[in-house]
């Protein structure tokens, strides 16, 4: 099994529903997604659960790019979740 | 090269502008775009909103926006200065600036910089009332639709030309 | 009620904006235009450009075109500083303010009082060039065309609703 | 015979042309509108006749007010010639 250490960080609502702005993880080998990732922050917690309920009002991105929720996890990766953008 | 900021202060546009032009004499006219607080949202009074961003990635993210608007409308000069914390209605947000030879361009760019640092660059705005409820501002689904009018007017360029 | 002004004086954008907004909740977004003398024009190096106008008809022409802009956008402002006299190459020549809750209705309305200034404002540039000859500046189709946008838009609207 | 006093203002390279900037005439009462007026003018003087000499660039406002050819001239008008306009 190859350890995937992975940074993660929350923004606006969920980082509020979350409770933290960023974290490091340690992701099982199966993780090879984002999709994946949300499915296994959503068995994380309480707060992760109600962050993830309803996965359609959120966005991510992947080394300060934005991705779907196909894109792939790898060591290493920062991977941020986020609602849609309101700036301007 | 755009000049892009990401700050809590406040700006100043003269400044800004004469910064563009100053010492040359090849650019036209200059677009400006400024945002501001507004006080009420839908009925509510705001007592403030407060500013949220991805610092890893939001001078990126915006230096890419303003990069493609530059080599779209050959820019002779592009600022971006949007606000970060927590502002009062009535404050200025964000500044955009877009130099050009002639007016068309730097207007249109100025248009496209903005609809796409609303749709583009992660920032996220949370609203304070004065009645003491907070509320995160959703995305309108008119901004995606403002711009999206860039997007088919690029993809319709080939096809014209 | 626009401000408008006819001045050989140049302007301080950053004042002329803060005066829109200073005090009120309302404006959502400023669109503003600044027009700069370029050093060339076709090839030629300019030593100066010199702004003659009319003065008696000026003002109200630009108040005209200004009302014009407030009631199609619902502006919450509308400034137009415009300079006369000699200028020289890199300085400004005019300003356009328009105010307003959003920024579609701010940047279209600062995109309409250029357009129109430019066709009908009774102004007219004459260029000296730096090799000591002049000319009056010839009135443009394209500028005519972009004024044009404007009408064709007005006239198809009760069409459209 | 009506006596017509009418001011004119000339801008631009019609102000150079005619040489000055603007003069008050008194108009014969067959002088009806601006047209008419062009024509009165064009038999004026050498400077006049080039001024007007093609009346294609030739614009005109009557009492600060944009105006055609066919506009009417009445006593105590302002009436202005100038090229098309190029401010902005």
């Amino acid at each position: 099994m190859v350890e995937k250490p992975v940074h993660i960080l929350y923004f606006a609502w969920l980082r509020e529903r979350v409770g933290v702005a960023e974290e490091t993880v340690v992701l099982p080998d199966e993780v090879r997604c984002v999709g994946d990732l949300i499915s296994w922050l959503q068995r994380r917690g309480d707060g992760y659960a109600r962050a993830f309920a309803d996965t359609a009002p959120v966005r991510c991105a992947v080394n300060q790019t934005f991705a779907d929720f196909s894109a792939a996890v790898a060591p290493g990766d920062e991977v941020a979740f986020f609602p849609p953008v309101t700036g301007g | 090269m755009a000049r892009v900021a990401v700050q809590e202060a406040t700006f100043d546009v003269s400044k800004e502008i004469a910064g563009l032009y100053a010492g040359r004499g090849d650019i036209g006219g200059i677009g400006c775009f400024v945002g501001i607080v507004r006080e009420y949202a839908e009925g509510r009074r705001l007592e403030a909103m407060t500013l949220e961003h991805y610092p890893a990635m939001t001078h990126t993210a915006i230096a890419r926006i303003a990069a493609e608007a530059e080599q779209r409308w050959n820019l002779l000069g592009c600022t971006v200065i949007h606000r970060v914390g927590r502002l009062r209605p009535g404050e200025p947000i964000v500044l955009v600036l877009a130099a050009a030879a002639h007016r068309v361009a730097a207007l249109e760019a100025t248009a496209f910089l903005i609809d796409w640092l609303k749709t583009k660059a992660p920032f996220w705005k949370k609203e304070t009332y004065a009645d003491g409820g907070e509320a995160w501002v959703e995305a309108r689904a008119s901004d995606e639709a403002s711009a999206l009018r860039w997007v088919k007017q690029s993809q319709a360029e080939p096809t014209a030309g």
